[in-house]
């Protein structure tokens, strides 16, 4: 559990097999994988320009962890809905929602961004481990709606949450943990162990794997390298189609490093070593998705100048969505508070509303 | 269902309220400890997961994080939770769902997702209780933008405002007035509309003096305006019944004519519900206010243990001589 | 883990070694174990009667988990410390706590009722889980004051906590276990899985065994029979000396059963039956050391008349320190508050004792 | 150490008054998340673990119940932990160790167990932060019987009454104006005696209304009175300084000679501190209140995006529309 993670696409872009972790190349679009990954790197990266020219207070970068992002995504059906933290760019990418709608957190101009109920894509959530219960919850909803071991694809579903390594310490996700081994749930926790909380190394946190937290609570932890998407990709496909099948739980721990700072705020200097970060840099997960690709010959000319084409106009598009990401109204507070306004905040609403025209 | 009127407690009302409301609808459903085989330690709930089956009435592992967060997620995925929480003093651990997630929820999303939780929580003291199974959290709810926050003093409302609580489309605190579970009062399942969840109820007509309080002090406030009117001082009783929002309307409206205002609770005095009813009436009603509004409440210490409760709580005479501070003024 | 519990003295009375649980039967004074669950439970019994007869609100049973409790405290040294739930009485009578003392919370004359500093036991917490910190906390002060690793027995310590095993669902348990394993503290968690959490059966909070959750972070868990108080004195004895060595946490796990109510309050014909009540009596931990004892020629006629003296003394001790104990003063909420009384307070504590007065 | 002069920001202040406190006493213990290597995400503790060790400033793990938690234990074990929670935002993971143990321990152990501990929190808007960054939650804990609540507006209080809170026997919520930590100012380390932690301070005098705030909104409340000086309209500024208790008399006094009183806090509205003010004055003062009590604060909903807060946080403006309120009642 604490031993090495399961790896089937190492470093040098080689594939090997597992008999722990059964997956096939072909059963899988491989190209889509890599587009994928380099969308969310070029979402990540557009968005900390954008930041640095002061268009967004902050951005919580995912750079190295697009391997565990887009493989854990890929093993979503459309049905199945996701809980994310506030890093999950990439998966926002593969469920459709447009990336320009990250930014407006991030931009001052919303706390959320998007509709959660159209993509199957909740809203970012920033307090820690609070959404592993939203996600039990749901997860005890499904059950209620006879949605799970029907055995019918276009019915069962699942929940896929993710984590840090960080939110294993909260008390929630750890009540989140005991109703759903409890209750069976089909939910699958699925940790991204960048292995640093802000500037907390994983060890301030725990003294075993994240993957072992599972067994204290009786379901399965699987640990896979967090920079190979095949094996992101493979353990998730096994535990949602688990919970699908009404088989409960798993834990996923995807080992990855969080290469940026915390976020652009965040100054990791202060506690971390630019060795250990170039070591990580050599494992990334996108040269090595490359590598293979190039080697089974599915990267082409026309194809690599297609994804390029793409990542360019989506740049585009986060530079000028960005900016034209509109302003909240000044009622907005007030209308979105309660379902039916009360009259004393109405009160408030309208004096505010003279206020702010009159300074107008 | 036909609408009948019968005679019985609040407890017993609460639960046909329960029942009602989850006929009424499939998808509500009801999370808390010990709420199924045991009906719950005040037995609310009791009998329903009979009826209704364990996946309507969850027996829930202990912890009230998981309580209320996992009934955001039922309300997500489209269900109408109902939650028990055992007892007062025991709602912190459901603090940060309740105050970061379940109240902010509608607002982050822009109005596109609505949360209706109903979070069931058995209040105040005087029952000889041992710690934190006495308190009155009401302040901390009231304070939460987002939240509504409801108590009934009888079984009428207790039977209305549980339906109403349960469809509303914003979260609801419901605090149920433990002491006064056993208190009996006629109880009609007509559906002639009921008063509105956020409005207060002038329960005594009066004009020297208006008298506020809600939950289980509406009777004792009661009580105190006959002693009153032996005295020949005619008391406005308004029972409160919404907490947040607050009916100051109503307030205003009343001390218009009297001049008086009285408050009552249970809980602390410090930055409690008379502390914003008396900052919205001396606004509001500045020049009508004959003298300042008194408040009437538990002392800024802990909840004492129970030997002491009787005098550390407001009662009758502390409510009598708050009155006469407001007349003696 | 989920396998049987470890027994050393089984419920027919006899001793067997383990393998996985050293223990010799002369390395304690089996007697004073033996006279110690009968006064715990001469005080349990008295405190229910008193509770019928008006004398309590309220009184939580430990009867049939006299085992657990007294072998738990015979396994402790003066110096370390203990954070009991509210049913540890039988480890308050080992500790020196007058049992009067324990009375005081469910007469209302207090919510505390002995001087926690006094005995190294600590007031019972009532909200579950709670304790589990403060004893995290205790042991790094603890691990701060070097009285841990010294090999000096004067001078090591350790903490021990008791928890139910509904409190194994609480988030605050959760992290007291993040907590004790990453920092390594020398603490022993306790639990007493007496099977219910009020009407709530131990299948509602787990699908395995109390001890395995240790596994989860990291450290060591044991199960033991709860109701054979060799198993529970062993375990916790070589826990403690584990920690106080800054070897780390254990989780103990004592298998035993709530074979009263869960208060006075509570009507457990509500929600489980008689016969597996009934199986539990059947497995009563004196009985068994009685039997023991009488076959190894430890109990005689004399000390069996010396511990029934003492137990009626102490039943009369209880009654009439019971209507003994003091009522609180009208100003001792005002004045416990706060170690300094502010103006504002001190302004209510004068308009309440006019008020008491003026009603005297 | 010797008593210096410098002028420092309110984040050095308070480096300063850790640092100090933990010189003069060994037992003084730091934790928090983030607070060793990094110094804090505000760099409050900088340097801090390098000169006292990691058994002293204590990065901990991500879990604010453990934190408070376990302070609770040190605390008890003879330490005088002093916690930071990162942000306003995520102390309600910490309500249950806050409300149910640490205010009331001592009341519970009838005065046998004191807990000296202090609670760090970063509080307050308009740094254009994402949510859960912005927030004033100082009610909650102002409402709590058992804990004290404070707040420095400048490097002088920030300093002294971090030293004061550490040293005092009762549990301090220690909230810390975010927006102004890089405001500075002239700190003095002398060891005369700074004003009493509870106290409240005029910072500005004046005779025709009184202005009560704290924290962050104390230099926008200068600056409100210097607008109304040049209208001939002459501001008492109260510095509140403790949350709880309440230094009213101070407050009493001067609405005793303005008969004008205006409460500014950035928290919402409802049963918020100006609630309590205002029906503290309108008892104490209600023959000398010309004019209502009139709050100014944030609004009753959850804090809005960045982009709006500059118009939902109680501002200059609407301080000075507060006040013209009052004179023109
Ligand atoms: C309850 C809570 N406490 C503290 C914080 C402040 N905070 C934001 S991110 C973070 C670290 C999270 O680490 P991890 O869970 O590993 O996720 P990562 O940032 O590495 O993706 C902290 C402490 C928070 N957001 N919520
Ligand atoms: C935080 C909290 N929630 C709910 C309760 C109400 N309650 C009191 S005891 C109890 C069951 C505890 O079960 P367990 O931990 O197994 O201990 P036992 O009573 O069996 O000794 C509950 C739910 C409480 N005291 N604290
Ligand atoms: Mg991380
Ligand atoms: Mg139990």
């Amino acid at each position: 559990m604490n031993g090495e993670p399961i790896s089937l696409l190492n470093a040098g872009g080689n594939f090997t097999s597992s008999p722990e972790l059964p997956f096939e190349t072909d059963s899988t679009d491989v190209l889509a994988l890599y587009n994928d990954m380099l969308m969310a790197r070029t979402v990540d990266t557009e968005a900390i320009a954008l930041q640095r020219q002061g268009e967004l207070g902050l951005w919580p970068s995912m750079l190295g962890q697009e391997a565990a992002q887009i493989g854990a995504a890929h093993a979503l059906n459309p049905r199945d809905i996701v809980f994310p933290t506030y890093r999950e760019h990439g998966v926002a990418w593969c469920r459709g929602v447009d990336p320009v709608d990250l930014l407006g957190l991030f931009r001052g101009t919303t706390l959320g961004g998007w509709n959660p109920t159209e993509n199957n894509f909740n809203l970012y959530t920033l307090v820690i481990g609070a959404q592993t219960l939203h996600a039990v919850g749901y997860a005890m909803g499904i059950l209620r709606d006879g949605d799970v071991g029907t055995g019918d694809p276009d019915r069962d579903r699942a929940v896929l949450v993710f984590l840090g390594d960080g939110a294993l310490s909260e008390g929630e996700t750890n009540e989140a943990f005991v109703w759903a081994a409890a209750q069976n749930l089909p939910v699958v926790f699925f940790c991204q162990n960048n292995q640093w909380a802000i500037s907390a190394p994983y060890s301030v946190q725990s003294r075993v794997s994240v993957a072992q937290r599972a067994q204290g609570y009786g379901f399965k932890g699987v640990r896979v390298d967090g920079n190979d998407v095949f094996a992101c990709l493979a353990a998730t496909r096994e535990a949602l189609a688990a919970a699908r099948a009404g088989q409960g739980p798993t834990l996923i721990e995807a080992l990855t490093y969080r290469r940026n700072p915390h976020t652009t705020s965040d100054d990791d200097g202060r506690y971390r070593t630019l060795a250990e970060n170039d070591a990580w840099a050599a494992l990334d997960p996108i040269d090595r998705l490359r590598t293979y690709l190039q080697s089974t010959g599915l990267l082409n000319d026309a194809n690599v100048e297609d994804i390029s084409r793409r990542g360019k106009a989506l740049a585009e598009h986060l530079r000028a969505g960005c900016r034209a990401l509109p302003f909240p109204g000044h009622a907005s507070p007030f209308q979105n508070t309660y379902a039916d306004l009360p009259d004393e905040l109405e009160r408030q609403m309208n004096e505010h509303l003279e206020f702010v025209e009159a300074g107008e | 269902m036909t609408a009948v009127t019968s005679r019985m407690p609040i407890a017993h009302a609460l639960n046909l309220g329960l029942r009602h409301a989850m006929e009424a609808d499939e998808k509500v459903t009801l999370i808390g400890q010990d709420i199924g085989q045991l009906g719950g330690v005040f037995r609310v709930t009791d009998g329903l997961q009979k009826t209704f089956g364990d996946h309507r009435v969850v027996d829930s592992p202990l912890g009230e994080a998981g309580i209320v967060g996992s009934a955001i997620g039922l309300a997500m995925a489209g269900y109408r939770p109902v939650c028990e929480i055992q007892f007062d003093g025991f709602v912190f651990p459901a603090m940060n769902q309740i105050i970061t997630q379940l109240a902010k929820y509608r607002h982050r999303s822009e109005g596109a997702v609505t949360l209706p939780v109903v979070i069931r929580i058995p209040v105040g003291g005087g029952i000889g209780a041992i710690e934190h199974h006495s308190e009155s959290p009401e302040a901390y709810f009231a304070h939460t933008a987002g939240l509504k926050v409801v108590s009934p003093s009888n079984p009428q409302d207790a039977y209305d405002m549980m339906r109403l609580a349960i469809r509303s489309n914003d979260p609801v605190i419901f605090l149920e007035p433990k002491r006064n579970y056993w208190l009996k009062g006629d109880v009609s399942t007509s559906t002639t509309t009921p008063a509105d969840l956020d409005k207060a109820v002038t329960v005594r007509k009066g004009t020297d003096l208006t008298l506020v309080t809600y939950g289980a002090l509406v009777p004792v406030a009661m009580k105190a305006a006959d002693v009153c009117q032996e005295e020949g001082r005619n008391i406005d009783v308004i029972d409160l019944r919404s907490l947040s929002p607050i009916d100051d309307k109503a307030v205003v409206a009343s001390v218009q004519r009297t001049g008086r205002l009285v408050v009552a609770h249970e809980a602390s005095r410090s930055a409690g519900l008379g502390a914003e009813l008396a900052a919205r009436i001396q606004d509001e009603a500045f020049h009508s206010l004959i003298s300042p509004v008194i408040r009437v409440t538990g002392y800024d210490t802990p909840y004492p243990a129970s030997r002491l409760e009787e005098e550390w709580l407001p009662g009758l005479d502390r409510i009598l001589d708050g009155i006469d501070r407001s007349f003696t003024y």
